[in-house]
């Protein structure tokens, strides 16, 4: 079973050199520390921000230098400054290879939902529908399940969805898996955890094949 | 020209309860303080605000929130902000979630004269409810229309009496677009310059865009998630 | 009989104070050099430019620094430089508050002609339809009639349409007209043309009040 | 990221006939010179070129018209150019001419994955024909579809390595919204820098919409109307 470091890190080997990448909040901000030897990558941080570095060291924080948590962060050469409408336009325009994000449900058709839990919690889309509506690559990083043990790999989404049929790859703490038009298909299990441990935790339709190696991280 | 004028309360002049307001900023980055402590000190209400963000409990406009100033918040994100959610959870405060970059795009329209365009962030959701759906490509999109305001109100790092301005790092956010879309656009900066110090060539918002100027002070710049690394 | 300076100097009474004003090739171009006294007005140039100066001393000609018209200018304190889409941006979201264009002809219901003449001349449009569709506040700079003599104020454009019913004002060497519901309101005329001179020049229906003063240039 | 490439050549393989370019400038102001050049010596055929111009008889576009390489011009303004009106009233060479606002923003548009939007712009003329007209505020409106390009091919003043670009003056035009819209975008600047040596916060264009730079050399810089008024 994978930690959220674990996660993190198996998501980091998908990065292909050259790539322009947006990392969500949570789990995804991580993947940021596992960067593979060898491969250049340029974060995108959809508030206005290319080239994001590390976070500053203690007493150096700029109010004025955020990423989309908020969070402080620093620059690193080569990086730029831009408005929001540019920062979307490189997202919609499909200019960004790759977005990692959180999710609280998804479905075996790659639908995905995480905004909003009706009545109870509604922080809003954020970016996020405009990310998933228009990247070609959408890896999820999330847990297999929830805090009471559902699955969150589900037939169908029952939260209201962020966007319909966008997810290609989900890395969780059990298992990768890509979302195809017959399911998700079991790539990789985590260490330690049998393709039984996660037929058991996938309600959706998984497709498993003869053999599924254990992941390398 | 000279847009300058003394102070929030003289830019904010003619604003009044019941309008609609675009507030830059992304969480507390870039967020025009002093013009917000005078929309508190005016008391206006039954105010509509287009922000990305709504604040957090004791800044920004969490400020007006907690005043009840704000009838409908238009927003993406609203998270970092509880009296926000008790308000919304409890239909004290109208609100309309965006996605983020369909606000942004929504105004730039408002300020490019573009009525509307189609997106595909948001096709198959909630945000899509009631909205004209068409395929570009094969994939499906939403027609969204322009948004623009009474009054924008917006933070800038430099300006000069033009109404020319530039922002300073990930502070400009939705200032640029937002600055646009006012009917008036009032804009508060760190510091005021002489026409000319800024460079042509280096403008963010050509002052076309402006109508009121001033020089704002006590910046408090709130970090709201001050995050760190060890010291090499 | 006003001649081409005479039109410009006409024009120019008409700007206030503030004004973003674009100026057409041509006659409209020379409206920047008679400015009234104590009226501050700002020229933007289409092709990305705000704050225009008067053309450059020899040898101080700059290529990276032309206005819409392809002439060599100069930048005053306080202009900027922008995108073409930033700049069709102003003048769509009507930003700017006069428009001076030239015109092969108008009608009296406001619609103009002046970018092509089919199997003839076909120059383009250029910035004219953006202008035209978005300015409030339109003033037409031209000569009453054509070379061959004939109105170039019109019942309807023969001439392919740049914009309809969006010109206010005509300025020619003849008088100043005004365009309202019912045609060719005439304002004034220019130094010893008379009402009947202009009532012969002019095609389209024209609306002459008791009294035409003398334009005071 | 290392984005540079050694020369125009290099920087357009894989530009093949009856491609579809854009090309920034104004006039000849912010044209790809190097580019051009390589273009004719490439002898590539069936072009349908995305300018606002078609440069002079013998620069720029013009050099493309009078090898007879381009199909097809999408311009806003052609009245320079003596050649292009003959080849396009003998009907040799194909016209789209759009206005310089709406190319402008079908660009951007294009870039920023805005496949339509509606603009004033056109409506009532023949530029209207054939495409939908929708009342927005009481005033008609037509939509208007995006625009990209397999190569957008870009001129900037100074770049680096990361792709990211400053224009210099009114050299900057077209450029950046066609830069947004290149499956390949191709850049040629004055000069090449270090990343770090061009302000992250005056930067024009991202490095993120451009695949190749390179440094030009021999710039002519042609001026179109060279205007000017005697020293005082």
């Amino acid at each position: 079973m994978l930690d959220r470091e674990g996660i993190a890190k198996r998501i980091a080997q998908e990065l292909q050199d050259g790539w322009y990448v947006n990392l969500g909040i949570g789990i995804p901000t991580l993947v940021a520390n596992y960067i593979p030897e060898g491969i250049n990558v340029e974060f995108q941080s959809e508030n206005g921000l290319l080239g994001m570095g590390p976070f500053p060291v203690e007493g150096a924080e700029d109010a004025d230098l955020i990423n989309a948590g908020k969070q402080t962060v620093t620059m690193l050469p080569g990086g730029s400054i831009f408005d929001s409408a540019t920062s979307f336009a490189m997202i919609r325009g499909q200019h960004v290879q790759l977005t990692v994000l959180g999710a609280m449900e998804v479905a075996e058709n790659g639908d995905i939902a995480n905004w909003k839990i009706p009545g109870r919690m509604v922080k809003g889309m954020g970016g996020a529908m405009d990310l998933v509506a228009s990247a070609e690559n959408i890896i999820v990083a999330m847990k297999h399940t929830n805090r009471k043990g559902a699955s969150k790999l589900l037939k169908a989404c029952t939260l209201p969805l962020t966007g319909v049929g966008c997810v290609k790859k989900v890395v969780t703490n059990m298992a990768v898996l890509e979302v195809k038009e017959d399911g998700f298909h079991l790539i990789e299990r985590a260490p330690g955890v049998s393709v039984e441990d996660i037929k058991n935790a996938t309600e959706g339709r998984l497709v498993v094949p003869d053999v599924v190696p254990e992941m390398t991280i | 020209m000279n847009k300058i004028v003394a102070d929030a309360h003289e830019a904010l002049q003619g604003l009044q309860d019941n309008m609609t307001l675009m507030l830059g900023g992304f969480g507390l980055c870039g967020i025009p303080e002093n013009s917000i402590s005078a929309l508190v000190e005016m008391g206006v209400n039954g105010l509509t605000c287009i922000s990305n963000n709504a604040g957090v409990d004791d800044f920004g406009l969490g400020l007006l929130l907690q005043k009840k100033q704000i009838k409908k918040m238009i927003s993406s994100y609203v998270g970092e902000n509880d009296e926000f959610e008790r308000q919304m959870l409890s239909g004290e405060l109208e609100v309309d979630l965006i996605p983020q970059g369909s606000l942004a795009e929504r105004c730039r329209a408002g300020g490019a004269g573009i009525p509307a365009f189609f997106t595909p962030a948001g096709y198959g959701t909630e945000v899509a409810e009631g909205k004209e759906v068409r395929i570009f490509g094969g994939k499906p999109h939403i027609l969204e229309a322009a948004l623009t305001a009474d009054f924008a109100i917006i933070k800038a790092w430099k300006g000069d009496r033009y109404g020319n301005l530039i922002y300073k790092g990930t502070a400009r956010n939705f200032n640029p677009v937002m600055a646009m879309a006012g009917k008036i656009t009032v804009v508060e900066v760190e510091e005021l310059v002489e026409p000319g110090e800024l460079d042509p060539n280096f403008i963010h918002t050509p002052g076309v865009f402006v109508q009121r100027i001033f020089q704002g002070k006590n910046y408090e710049k709130r970090i709201e998630q001050r995050t760190t690394r060890p010291k090499a």
